[in-house]
């Protein structure tokens, strides 16, 4: 069979392919493949699976040198989520993904859509998911548009989430000029199951039909996956139609109906509909299990009538699966569907031959021989080359910036550091957040440096986190990859997890422009280095270019979603100070590094320097003498050095437990001789700060694992305040002054927010 | 004890509250679907928290129509005990089970914990604290702020069926306390029966210290005493 | 017949309002210095079949009092019925 | 003078309207069999000082353009100026 044109089909004219964002290059391979020239069908499914969205065709070949292998990893990268074992026959499945421009253009249904989307990935794993994540990036909050956006995107997070019942657990957030007009939007889920029940998105066996199920089709999203692969401009203010709208309810219906499915046992694969719909999720379920299908979009359930093949082919509507049942299984999967109020409809099933066949009725309107549809996409290694201004900013020396008048009192910067967005609690956005449903959150938000959830049942407890510190990125891409990685690695042993895997999301501008492409492979190089020596491989993740916006690239910013796993979620520790008199140990020491820092842009409006040394060895050890330490019980609690350096994590354990804050007597001398901003601000890494009854054990067990550990004070009642002696000025600041910078300037800097309307009805 | 825990579309604190029972509490418990017309014997039925319907129109609004609830409305006028939690609560007042309306919060979604203050201690959900006693639980709700007219406010005072109060750590209801604008700080209240009890907070979220609080138990621990009194 | 009915529902006087202060508050900090007060409800439209306009409205009427609106806090307007 | 001003605020034609689609299956649940399809939105009365019902309702669709209703996902009407 071939597939021929249907009435009132535009003609494919070289405009027509251009306005569908293929090269002609690219179109003459289509051509190739085909053998004959496309109907428009096949155009637009073309157009949507070689996306970069949707195909990795600039990213693929570096993705592919990552680290993937772990004896604990059950499923890596290439399916829905990618699944780790956590012992006793348990298992976590997490996958990270960007909303990015669809929050740029409709921040409320943009960022609920997103998390929609990442727990659909999860659910349709067989895992069940138990938390959300979410890592965010902004323009700066003087700007209102800005908090326009954050307020919008943090509402939409918060209300999709909460309304399913997931609680939102942790993430990370940085505001920087370079995000203006162009937010970042990534969303984790985590999911737990049982190993038996891992299910993944390959079709197989031929006569099995096929399934629409969940929510009906319609006319939204009509090539999202296109358009998450422009630069955001004007323009993209014309698209607006594209934009979908999230139904949380109708997801959490899918979401057990989906479970349910699964449990029957009717079902051969599952995949979400997400980007380009029903014609990726179907050529990616052939293509996976190397198999035919046919499928006839009359029977597809729509939401409009007069719906082309086009149309229903590349829908984004939410909330809705593609499933491939067992032969004479289709009734049991209608029944489950049905008792959830969700429909069903076989639209098409795997066969013999070799193709990807579509119809409309009787008539063909799409075929690709075999697979190629997604084997064959095209494959590019841009040109890349650094850019040489940002080698000169990296090559600035920090310690040549003049300290301005107010430095003087290093208590002035410490507060101002403190209520920099970036730094500040997070409370505003996370009491938006329901981080205690489903009853296993051990550590939310803000408790600790990852997020702690007890597993029922099991002894054992997860721990996540997501990071990326994406100015270290942009001013060394190699090195800031590597510090992604271990420093969410540190958050989450922070807590007393074992660091397992990571799922990423790398947000990059145009992967055409050489700065950017050499950035990409530099960041990406430095995570698989990381993920190596840290025994973390990837699992999956998900590739965001063109971050852009009138006025350049955003940070590049390759976020990690880290798990670790804690044998006895009993031991986890959380960050802020427990009790007076506690011993107060530095692991790791401080240096003489202040380039890139939180200081130097808080403070002095300098993106400069080069970001601090990241050693993996060095990494590894403190991890393990970290674990080590926490294990035996002798930890109190634990935090470790990042943004704003040794002074900033003091006061964060001083003052992070608002109900219950402690002060400390720290004393520095022995670093008398390193520059005195450097010591306290300077962002050395492999460094955490932990409160012991027992010193001396914490210093050992450092010591075992070959790493520096030093007794550097204790903790005090709230009313001595954070004191900070052995340097030239000694630190002094009562808690007071600490803890309303540190945990009212989110609040503060958002009060002028235009109340965000969308969504005050319901 | 057996405990009936109605689970609608889009309840998602259903889980939670069968934990509660069964294993923190150690009773009998069944999970009834909102398309059921049986309550399977259950002397104590939940309704949980959660989303019910998505909580699209008003939170409550339409899941008070399941034909589950023709039984829960005639277990309650039966004296039969009904507890509602959160969405819960919302439903029971939809209902008219429960007196005043749960409206969006003055200031949007809050998740966080909470202390209220048992005000009485003559309803099956409250009988084994003591009076005045304070309880620090999670709340996480975006329509919690309870509302009746002044006069129908002044009724309930009167007849003792605010059951709890939003408070601060020293036990007065302040307006700092308040996380959602609920009229006079009221967090839970009773029918006239007293044997209906709504509340927001989330006491089954608060039954184990590794979650970090067990004030919930009491809670729990009153429904037990009550049914096998 | 098919009929389009258009429904508000508001909070009744002596309800506070405090979305709608919010709303007053969030216009005056964009300039809009004149605004006094904002009232903030829902606004539905119904299509249905009906066999005359006062037989939709009618219907109409009902769906409000026992779903669309709550009496304990709420008000509501019946529009009037257009042939869809 | 003082105006008052009523608002109807949309989902755009098209745009998933879950709320609306819920509300109309419950409705039928109830037995109002001959509901079609139902559409929510939210309904605001803005009362302002202007100096005219003209300048009343260009400043009402100001706001609405600015901040009342979202042009991404909705469509609005602005009513006529009645003296409040
Ligand atoms: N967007 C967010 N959602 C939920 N929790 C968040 C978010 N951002 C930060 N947090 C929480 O706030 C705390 C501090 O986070 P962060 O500043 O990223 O710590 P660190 O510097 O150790 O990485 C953590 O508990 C984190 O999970
Ligand atoms: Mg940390």
């Amino acid at each position: 069979m071939t597939a021929t044109p249907r009435p009132g089909d535009p003609a494919i004219t070289p405009a027509l392919v251009a306005e569908h964002g293929l090269t002609d290059e690219e179109y003459r391979r289509m051509v190739a493949m085909l053998g004959r020239d496309p109907t428009f069908t096949e155009l637009g499914v073309v157009s949507a699976l070689w996306s970069e969205h949707c195909s990795y065709k600039h990213s693929l070949p570096l993705l592919r040198a990552l680290p993937t292998k772990a004896p604990w990893v059950l499923q890596g990268p290439g399916e829905n989520a990618g699944v780790i074992a956590v012992g006793d026959g348990l298992a976590v499945a997490f996958k990270i993904e960007s909303h990015n421009h669809p929050s740029a253009v409709e921040p409320y249904q943009g960022a609920a859509t997103g998390v929609g989307g990442i727990l659909r990935d999860v659910f349709t794993m067989g895992a069940r998911p138990v938390a959300m994540l979410n890592s965010l990036r902004f323009g700066s909050l003087d700007s209102a548009r800005v908090r326009y956006l954050v307020a919008g995107i943090v509402k939409g997070i918060g209300d999709y989430g909460n309304c399913v019942g997931i609680p939102t657990v942790a993430g990370d957030v940085m505001f920087d000029p370079s995000y203006e007009g162009n937010p970042l939007v990534n969303a984790m889920c985590v999911g737990l199951l049982r190993e038996e029940e891992l299910t993944r998105a390959k079709a197989e066996g031929v006569g099995n039909p096929i399934m629409a199920v969940g929510a009906r089709t319609g006319r939204d999203g009509i090539h999202g996956a296109s358009f998450a692969s422009e630069d955001l401009s004007h323009e993209s203010d014309a698209k607006r139609p594209r934009v979908q709208v999230g139904d949380p309810f109708t997801e959490k219906l899918l979401l057990e109906a989906t479970l349910e499915l699964i449990a029957s046992g009717a079902v051969v694969a599952i995949q979400d509909m997400g980007a380009a719909g029903l014609a990726s999720s179907s050529a990616e379920m052939a293509a996976r299990g190397d198999v035919g299908v046919v499928i006839d979009t009359t029977k597809v359930p729509v939401r409009e009538p007069g719906m082309t093949p086009y149309e229903i082919l590349l829908s984004e509507s939410q909330e809705r699966m593609l499933v491939v049942a067992h032969r004479g299984r289709d009734d049991t999967v209608r029944e489950i569907l049905a008792k959830w109020d969700l429909q069903a409809a076989v639209i098409g099933e795997v066969i013999a031959e070799p193709v990807y066949r579509v119809t409309e009725g009787d008539h063909v309107v799409a075929e690709f021989p075999g697979t190629k549809l997604v084997t064959d996409c095209p494959v590019y290694t841009p040109e890349a080359r650094e850019s040489a201004a940002v080698a000169a900013l990296r090559g600035q020396d920090a310690h040549t910036v003049p300290e301005v008048a107010e430095e003087s009192d290093p208590a002035w910067t410490l507060e101002h550091l403190l209520s920099s967005p970036t730094i500040a609690g997070k409370h505003w956005i996370y009491r938006q957040y329901d981080s205690t449903v489903r009853t296993n959150t051990v550590r939310g938000p803000g408790a600790g440096d990852a997020a702690v959830l007890r597993i029922r049942g099991s002894r054992r407890g997860i721990a996540a986190k997501t990071d990326c510190n994406s100015r270290y990125v942009y001013l060394d891409p190699r090195n800031g990859g590597q510090i992604a990685v271990a420093e969410a690695a540190r958050n989450v042993a922070c807590v007393g997890a074992r660091p397992r895997a990571i799922t990423n999301c790398l947000n990059f501008g145009n992967p055409k422009k050489p700065e950017v492409y050499w950035q990409f492979r530099e960041a990406v190089a430095g995570m698989g280095e990381a993920c190596a020596a840290l025994d973390t491989p990837v699992t999956g993740g998900n590739v965001s270019f063109y971050n852009e916006n009138p006025s350049g690239a955003v940070f590049p910013t390759p976020t990690v979603g880290m798990i670790g796993i804690l044998d006895d979620v009993e031991r986890s520790v959380g960050m802020a100070f427990a009790a007076a008199d506690h011993s107060i140990v530095l692991i790791g020491e401080p240096t003489d590094e202040l380039g890139a820092s939180e200081y130097l842009a808080r403070i002095h409006g300098l993106t400069a320097g080069a970001p601090p040394r990241c050693d993996l060895a060095k990494e590894r050890a403190t991890i393990e003498a970290l674990l080590d330490a926490i294990g035996a019980g002798r930890v109190q609690s634990a935090h470790d050095c990042s943004e704003g350096g040794l002074a900033v994590a003091l006061a964060e354990c001083c003052i992070a437990n608002r109900h219950a804050m402690h002060g400390a007597r720290v004393d520095l001398s022995r670093w008398a001789g390193l520059p005195q901003r450097a010591l306290l601000f300077g962002e050395a890494q492999a460094r955490v700060i932990v409160s012991t009854t027992h010193p001396g054990d914490v210093v050992a067990a450092a010591r075992r694992h070959g790493v520096s550990a030093f007794h550097i004070g204790t903790t005090a009642p709230a009313g001595e305040g954070l004191f900070i002696a052995g340097i030239a000025k000694p630190l002094a600041a009562p808690l007071a002054r600490l803890a309303d910078a540190y945990h009212e300037s989110l609040a503060r800097a958002m009060a002028p927010a235009a109340t965000q309307e969308q969504g005050i009805s319901s | 004890m057996k405990v009936g825990i109605v689970r609608f579309p889009g309840s998602n604190c259903d889980d939670d509250a069968w934990h509660a029972v069964v294993d923190h509490l150690g009773q009998d418990a069944v999970m009834l679907w909102h398309k059921a017309h049986d309550l399977e014997g259950a002397d104590v039925i939940i309704l949980p928290g959660g989303f019910s319907y998505g909580d699209y129109l008003r939170a409550g609004a339409i899941a008070r129509f399941s034909p589950i609830m023709r039984e829960v409305m005639a277990h309650a006028k039966r004296g039969g005990i009904v507890i509602g939690i959160c969405n819960g609560f919302q439903i029971a007042c939809e209902a008219h089970l429960l007196p005043g309306a749960l409206l969006p919060n003055d200031a949007g979604y809050r998740s966080m914990p909470v202390t209220v203050r048992v005000e009485r201690t003559d309803t099956p959900f409250t009988s084994a604290a003591s009076a005045g006693q304070l309880l620090t639980m999670p709340i996480a709700h975006g329509e919690g702020r309870f509302t009746a007219s002044a006069d129908e406010l002044d009724r309930l005072e009167g007849d003792g069926q605010v059951v709890f109060r939003y408070v601060d750590s020293t036990g007065n209801p302040t307006p700092a306390s308040n996380p959602n604008g609920a009229s006079r700080n009221i967090a839970g209240v009773c029918n006239g029966g007293r044997n209906v009890v709504g509340l927001m907070p989330h006491p089954e979220r608060a039954m184990e210290p590794l979650l970090g609080s067990t004030d919930g138990l009491v809670l729990f621990e009153s429904l037990l005493a009550t049914v096998n009194a | 017949m098919k009929y389009r009915v258009q429904v508000e529902v508001l909070p009744r006087r002596g309800i506070l309002d405090p979305q709608g202060r919010a709303v007053a508050d969030a216009l005056r900090t964009l300039g809009f210095a004149d605004v006094e007060e904002v009232h903030l409800g829902r606004h539905l439209v119904v299509e249905l079949a009906a066999a005359s306009a006062d037989a939709a409205r009618a219907s109409v009427t009902a769906m409000c009092e026992r779903l669309l609106a709550n009496p304990v806090t709420e008000q509501f307007v019946v529009g009037a019925a257009e042939t869809a």
